[in-house]
């Protein structure tokens, strides 16, 4: 069965989908994700293992061999966003089932769990193939349950960001799509092996550099990067609080990795930082989009949607780190991309047990509830200040290894400017701390108390490993460290 | 010159203010780009997007325009916006196809790479004649398992937005209100009526036929499906709803990817790769026939059903929209 | 070269009639239109890729030695179920939309959205 | 008990870390609770005591933790210049928690155990600054302590006391992030090391340009260190209760800032890079301009504890300017002053509460004739003072005394003169105040409003006839403690000073 771990890695939560929609009870079905989740993970687990100690997988689905048939290829760099996905999909599962019960009617709880479970499927299946047009596929299937999960929120405007997210997003698969099809036009292949072997000798035509933008730009989308996200904050923010914790931790992450597949292992890092000056663009993006976020998200009076901004924040950190070219800006994106992925999915699940006690999540409601909910708003407060880069915790990781590949390049100014963007974080992060525990509760609020285990224990399992990872920071920097070094062809 | 047709009906669906015209004027574009797509040597996407563009999405428009209303406003947002935007994108398209290999030719690397092997080979390897088949049902077999994993999600995803919790209990008074409405079409419910089982016995047909002509799961499916909104529209949605209900209709839907995903995991169990065919039988061509048969029919199973399941959704959602406005009209004119 | 290409020119020109579409109208189901229509100009174009002179559509048969290329045919195929899905999808949404806002024009339930946000800044529950 | 040296410093960072754990635990009974926090205190000073006899005996303690990231390891090791500051804090912690219990029970203080909670937790940050081994573990300990003294900080959970708290952690965290941080991943880059090391980490042909540039990064970056124009938060954490304005920011959180900066200047600098620095002699003035700007702002503060927090500042700037100067004595100074200071100012924060508490009074104003209801208290003000302007019998006398003569012999006359000036403004913002508590009647008020006002309730307090009311009895021992420090340190500055000196003998 070890042969067969990458096609399982995807199959498995496939084939539950069907088969959570089949269970009546929708305990049933929880519990039945759940422990599909877990076995996700544990396949990834055994993946990531598997990597490192004998190389690139490759599997070859149908029998069929690579440039004719659909391959699956695990390096180091998808075994470690497999990890993440899988890892952050189970522990917010986990308090899934008490807090849809809040949010959503009890007669749509199975279909919310299948739907889970394919927004999962699609994003193992983009991460885990080595097929353009698969990714294709795959996008498809993620993003289609996605509108799907963000619909299901409680409040009409759900629908509309739901609807936003799907032109939005539908315009960048098709950009994608057209992308993968001038690539094919030129080199006859769609596998990204084959391609990366193939671009070099029609590197120079135009269709390639045509193909090359439009994929940027289709990724960019769905990346929500700066000025491109306008979708995702109202989706972000009024999707089930659930679907937002594994979202905001997952799906943007996806997209980054497809950017640094892309751009790396498909067309290969010297084309794509010559044919257009991606490095200005990117780096020029990615710190007005820290800036602009970061300012919006200041100005939120809706917890959720604060939050929602500083995930686009979060993102131009990723892309300024992309975006310096070397080895060692590449693994404070990557390892970014991991402690992004646990700070706010830490964040978002203490959210969504506050909206589970409060029904909202507005500002004003959040008065006094470091007393009345003191493990939840410990919980928000460790992983803001993780969002600020306070050392021993994991975002402190991520900003060193930033800031140190900043220098390397001797752009102090825009390490400065990455600074800056921390102290925004601060004041962002301190309005709700200041709320939370210096405003006395609402005179006609009824009090609320602590939130349910269900919460607690993925939240501070969450928590935990933010500081864990804070601390012990091997197998997060190591693992960064050898898929930055493997996407450059530099041997460690 | 079908691409100037096609041309001139894209600028009437911009200047077109009135929905339910422009939506005609989609079906006419889907019909005609499925005519291009046959000069073009596609004869099963044509035969999918006739049936799709021209067909399904065309009934689904027109289901929600009869909810939300046929006019547009006239104003336009973002015009210089949405030009620039167009001019940007449009150029660069053209721009990069300056580089391509001329429209046709035969010696451009598209052609000369991996497809020359199923041109060449898929009869041995596969031993079916239409070679899309074969690139779709074996070579990329999981390309096509994702598109019915889509398919399926699109169904859930319906069934999340519109699915009504509780089944109207007065239904009968509904159904009779859409009754009444199809009393009038007496020649067609009747004409319908001898069609129906033809059509369904064209679906088989397409289904099983995939292998030799244009043709396979996705447009049987598609083509039973509307066999089933045919019998829907004509004889009410709760007798529809009768003969074939909903837990059922998303049991198949179901079981359509099941039985896809069970073909690739029986392969593994035989001691092969995920929708390795060949290690299912004996014969490899043996292997190879039974996978596709497969699998096709997971595909037609679950296309099916999910394009039922949507298009019940739409309809149900509808009718309870008229029962509420009804009712809203009735306690108006009470008060 | 003008014959060459012209057709992809006339397709491009399709795709960017269909996401002007998207772009500049605010009616939601004209939108889904643009955005069909963007989409199937796609097809048309990867499927004019697949063209080959003198070519016939890719079923084997004795006589025949020119096929047109059948991969771009399976892709499409699978990118038409895609966008299906996609339009059904969107189609729901805006039922739901419309039944939540009672409009379906763009500007409108932008504008109630922001009274909503507004209200809830200055602290009065929606 | 027979513990290896490492394990104790280990010990003494880890014990206050478990004592908060236990005062958690034990919250519902707070005799137990503060039984748990006295006897870890006592404990604390036992083995850093320890320590220092360790260290005195020429043993290197050092202990390596783990590797946070690549190169970048949290390890401490002990040098004369971190003992100091260790003895100092541990042993002012265990007198600060003796006042705190009088004066949190006589406030009725809320969330007592919360306070004592992270009161620990800081404590445990600053034993970990003291005898950090890198610059980077110090960073990190750095900022701990910015956060587990916010709570304390805003305590009293009033819109004042968030206000407060808004414009400390901004200043501390915008300062640290900003600068300080960009200064140590500089520092890494240009150097390959954090670590501290006699005589600075920078090769000698280091680019006088970035070297400078780092320097002042780091000055202004270490904002606990209180240098203008980053000293606004230290007044605006006077919100805090008195006892953690008396140990956080009169001792242990200001002091970490300029221990800091004296370790920068000494271990990663090194005295003779710093002395050819062109970008230093605008440091020292800037650091002069604090101190004399700190000290006219001090003369025009009416609350007691305001006047005193600008008066710390000004003090600060004294050590700054010391580590600056870059020479033996200079660091001898800034480091005696460290110690001199803290009995001082402590002393001071603690009459300051202790006034507080029983009178209710925080204005000076109102505070004439006092000394005749509190003479213990107004007396151990009066010697305090003393220490703080430098003159005999107090401690600080010695302190300023290297300062001064490291001003002469690097010839910087006008820091001279300003630091000089700046002892006379000590005396007129200090001294005056005892004075007027004792003889209240001496002067004549020159506001005429308040010289009424102030006539009627001392002619009040007369016919009734002076009651003595002193502080209550923990408190008041406290206040007689680090008021016996201070004229030790006068008598019997050896050890002290030894200490001090060692810090470019011991090892190097």
């Amino acid at each position: 069965m070890i042969a067969h771990l990458p096609v399982l890695q995807v199959i498995l939560p496939l084939m539950a989908a069907p088969i959570c929609l089949m269970l009546k009870r929708a305990q049933l079905a929880w519990l039945f994700s759940l422990i599909v989740s877990g076995l996700a993970f544990g396949v990834s687990i055994l993946l990531l293992q598997q990597v490192m100690t004998s190389g690139v997988i490759s599997y070859e689905l149908g029998g069929w061999e690579a440039p004719w048939g659909i391959e699956y290829r695990i390096d180091k760099l998808n075994a470690f966003v497999l990890l993440i996905i899988t890892a952050i999909s189970t522990t917010v599962l986990f308090s899934a089932q008490a807090s849809i019960a809040k949010e959503i009617v009890t007669s749509k709880h199975t279909v919310f769990y299948t739907l889970y479970l394919l927004s999962l499927t699609g994003m193992l299946g983009i991460v885990v193939t080595g097929d353009a047009f698969n990714v294709f596929v795959f996008l498809e299937i993620s993003s289609l349950s996605a509108y799907a999960l963000i619909a299901m929120g409680n409040d009409r405007r759900a629908l509309w960001a739901s609807y936003q997210y799907l032109i939005m997003g539908t315009i960048g698969a098709t950009f994608i799509l057209i992308g993968i099809g001038l690539m094919y036009q030129m080199t006859g292949t769609l596998n990204m092996e084959d391609l990366s072997q193939r671009l070099p000798e029609v590197a120079q035509t135009r269709t390639v550099f045509t193909a090359f933008v439009f994929i940027i730009v289709g990724v960019c989308l769905k990346l929500a990067l700066f000025p491109l996200h306008l979708w995702l904050p109202n989706a972000y923010a009024y999707a089930p609080s659930i679907v937002t914790a594994f979202f905001a931790a997952t799906a943007t992450k996806v997209a980054i990795y497809l950017l640094i597949r892309f751009t790396f292992s498909v067309f290969g890092f010297s084309f794509s930082f010559t044919i257009i000056p991606l490095q200005t663009m990117f780096m020029a993006l990615g710190l007005v989009g820290i800036f602009i976020a970061s300012t919006s998200a200041i100005y939120q009076s809706n917890i959720k949607l604060l939050f929602a901004y500083s995930s686009i924040a979060q993102i131009g950190y990723m892309v300024v780190g992309f975006s310096i070219n070397t080895v060692a800006g590449l693994t404070a994106t990557l390892l970014h991309l991991f402690n992004h992925a646990l700070m706010k999915s830490a964040i978002f699940l203490a959210l969504a047990a506050a909206m589970y006690r409060l029904g909202n999540v507005q500002l004003n409601n959040f008065h006094g509830l470091g007393r009345q909910m003191p493990l939840t708003m410990a919980a928000i407060v460790v992983g803001g200040l993780s969002l600020i880069g306070v050392p021993l915790t994991v975002g402190f990781v991520s900003k060193w290894y930033l800031l140190t590949a900043l220098l390397e390049q001797g752009w102090w100014p825009v390490a400065i400017l990455i600074l800056l963007g921390s102290i925004l974080t601060v004041i962002y992060v301190w309005r709700l701390v200041e709320v939370a525990y210096f405003k006395e509760p609402l005179a006609n609020k009824a009090p609320v108390k602590e939130a349910p285990l269900y919460f607690l224990i993925p939240i501070w399992t969450l928590i935990i490993a933010n500081i864990y990872f804070g601390i012990d920071t091997r197998l997060s920097v190591q693992g960064a460290q050898m898929a930055a070094m493997s996407l450059f062809g530099v041997t460690p | 010159m079908l691409l100037i047709f096609l041309v001139v009906v894209a600028i009437a669906i911009i200047r077109m203010k009135n929905l339910f015209a422009v939506v005609m004027l989609t079906g006419i574009y889907g019909l005609l780009s499925a005519s291009f797509l046959v000069v073009m040597d596609a004869v099963d996407v044509a035969f999918t997007e006739a049936a799709v563009g021209a067909g399904i999405s065309t009934l689904l428009m027109l289901v929600v325009i009869s909810m939300t209303g046929h006019r547009e406003r006239t104003t336009r947002h973002k015009p210089l916006l949405a030009l620039l935007v167009v001019t940007i994108t449009g150029g660069l398209l053209i721009y990069g196809t300056l580089d391509m290999p001329y429209f046709g030719s035969a010696d451009a690397p598209i052609h000369n790479h991996v497809a020359s092997r199923y041109i060449n080979d898929s009869m041995q390897e596969i031993g079916v004649p239409n070679i899309v088949t074969s690139v779709l049902a074996s070579y990329r077999a999981f390309d096509t398992f994702g598109e019915v994993v889509v398919i399926f999600t699109a169904g859930i995803g319906v069934l999340a937005l519109l699915s009504i919790a509780h089944r109207p209990e007065d239904g009968d008074k509904t159904g009779s209100f859409n009754d009444s409405l199809n009393e009038q079409h007496l020649i067609v419910r009747i004409v319908s009526k001898i069609l129906i089982p033809f059509i369904l016995l064209f679906a088989l047909y397409v289904q099983f036929h995939g292998d030799y002509g244009p043709g396979g799961g996705f447009q049987a499916g598609v083509i039973f499906a509307s066999a089933i909104i045919l019998y829907s529209m004509l004889f009410g949605l709760n007798i529809a709803r009768k003969v074939i209900n909903q837990p059922f209709i998303q049991f198949i839907s179901a079981i359509g990817v099941l039985l896809y995903g069970s073909v690739g995991l029986a392969s593994i169990l035989s001691g092969g790769n995920f929708f390795d065919y060949n290690v299912l039988s004996n014969d490899h061509i043996t292997g190879q026939h039974l996978g596709i048969l497969l699998i096709e029919l997971g595909v037609g199973c679950t296309v099916a059903s999910v394009m039922i399941i949507i298009f019940f959704n739409f309809a149900g959602r509808r009718e309870m929209q008229q029962k509420n406005e009804r009712e809203h009209n009735k306690n108006q004119e009470l008060s | 070269m003008l014959m060459g290409l012209f057709n992809y020119w006339i397709v491009v020109v399709l795709m960017m009639i269909g996401l002007y579409i998207v772009i500049a109208h605010g009616n939601l189901i004209k939108k889904i239109i643009g955005l069909t229509t963007f989409q199937t100009s796609v097809f048309i174009f990867y499927i004019s890729m697949a063209k080959v002179d003198g070519g016939t559509a890719p079923i084997l048969a004795d006589d025949i030695i020119q096929y047109s290329n059948p991969l771009p045919h399976v892709l499409i195929l699978t990118a038409i179920v895609v966008g299906i899905a996609t339009t059904a999808m969107a189609l729901s949404l805006v039922v739901r939309i419309k039944e939540a806002y009672g409009s379906i024009e763009e500007e409108e339930i932008q504008q109630q959205d922001n009274q909503i946000q507004e209200d809830e800044k200055n602290g009065r529950q929606a | 008990m027979n513990l290896s040296l490492e394990l104790m410093l280990q010990l003494s960072i880890v014990l206050p870390l478990l004592a908060s754990l236990a005062i958690v635990a034990t919250g519902h009974n707070p005799n137990l609770r503060e039984g748990v926090t006295i006897t870890t205190c006592l404990i604390l000073i036992y083995l850093v005591v320890n320590l220092y006899q360790g260290l005195s005996l020429g043993a290197t303690i050092s202990v390596f933790w783990w590797e946070l990231l690549p190169g970048l390891t949290i390890s401490f090791d002990i040098e004369p210049l971190g003992m100091l500051f260790a003895l100092v804090a541990s042993f002012l912690w265990l007198v600060t928690t003796c006042y705190a219990i009088g004066y949190m029970r006589s406030h009725r203080e809320k969330n007592q155990t919360r306070f004592y909670l992270f009161f620990a937790v800081a404590m445990s940050a600053v034993m970990a600054i003291a005898f950090s081994a890198n610059l980077f573990t110090l960073f990190v300990f750095y900022e701990v302590l910015t956060l587990s003294t916010y709570p304390l900080v805003t305590h009293a959970g009033t819109e004042e006391a968030k206000k407060g708290g808004r414009v400390y952690l901004g200043i501390l965290l915008s300062t640290s992030i900003l600068f300080f941080l960009l200064a140590i991943v500089s520092t890494w880059f240009v150097t390959g090391t954090l670590d501290f090391k006699l005589g600075g980490i920078f090769s000698a042909d280091v680019d006088k340009v970035i070297a400078g540039t780092l320097l002042v990064l780091f000055i202004f970056g270490i904002g606990k260190a209180a240098i203008m124009p980053f000293h606004r938060w230290l007044p605006a954490a006077m919100v805090a209760p008195t006892p953690v304005s008396a140990f956080l920011h009169a001792v242990a959180v200001v002091k970490a800032g300029v221990f800091t900066i004296v370790k920068v200047c000494v271990f990663i600098f090194g005295l003779d890079l710093l002395s050819v620095l062109p970008i230093t002699q605008f440091l020292l003035y800037l650091a002069g301009l604090s101190v004399l700007l700190a000290s006219l702002i001090a003369m025009r503060q009416d609350n007691l504890k305001a006047r005193l927090a600008y008066s710390t500042v000004s003090q600060l700037g004294y050590i700054t300017i010391g580590a600056l100067l870059a020479t033996s004595s200079g660091v001898i100074g800034s480091s005696m002053h460290i110690a001199m200071h803290a009995f001082g100012k402590i002393t001071l924060f603690f009459c300051a509460g202790a006034i507080l508490v029983t009178l209710h009074k925080s204005k000076i104003s109102e505070m004439r004739g006092i000394g005749l209801k509190m003479p213990l208290t107004m007396i151990a003000f009066f010697i305090a003072s003393l220490s703080i302007i430098g003159v005999p019998p107090a401690g600080g006398t010695w302190s300023k005394w290297f300062l001064m003569m490291a001003t002469i012999e690097t010839e910087q006359w006008l820091l001279m003169v300003i630091l000089m000036l700046s002892s006379l403004l000590n005396i007129a913002y200090l001294l005056p105040i005892s004075f007027h508590a004792f003889f209240p009647n001496l002067i004549p008020n020159k506001k005429k409003p308040h010289n009424s006002s102030n006539k009627a309730e001392t002619s009040g307090n007369n016919q009734t006839g002076i009651q003595i009311k002193e502080a209550p009895l923990p408190s008041l021992i406290a206040i007689a403690i680090t008021t016996l420090g201070c004229l030790i340190l006068f008598i019997y500055p050896q050890p002290l000073f030894e200490l001090a000196t060692a810090i470019f003998t011991k090892r190097g």
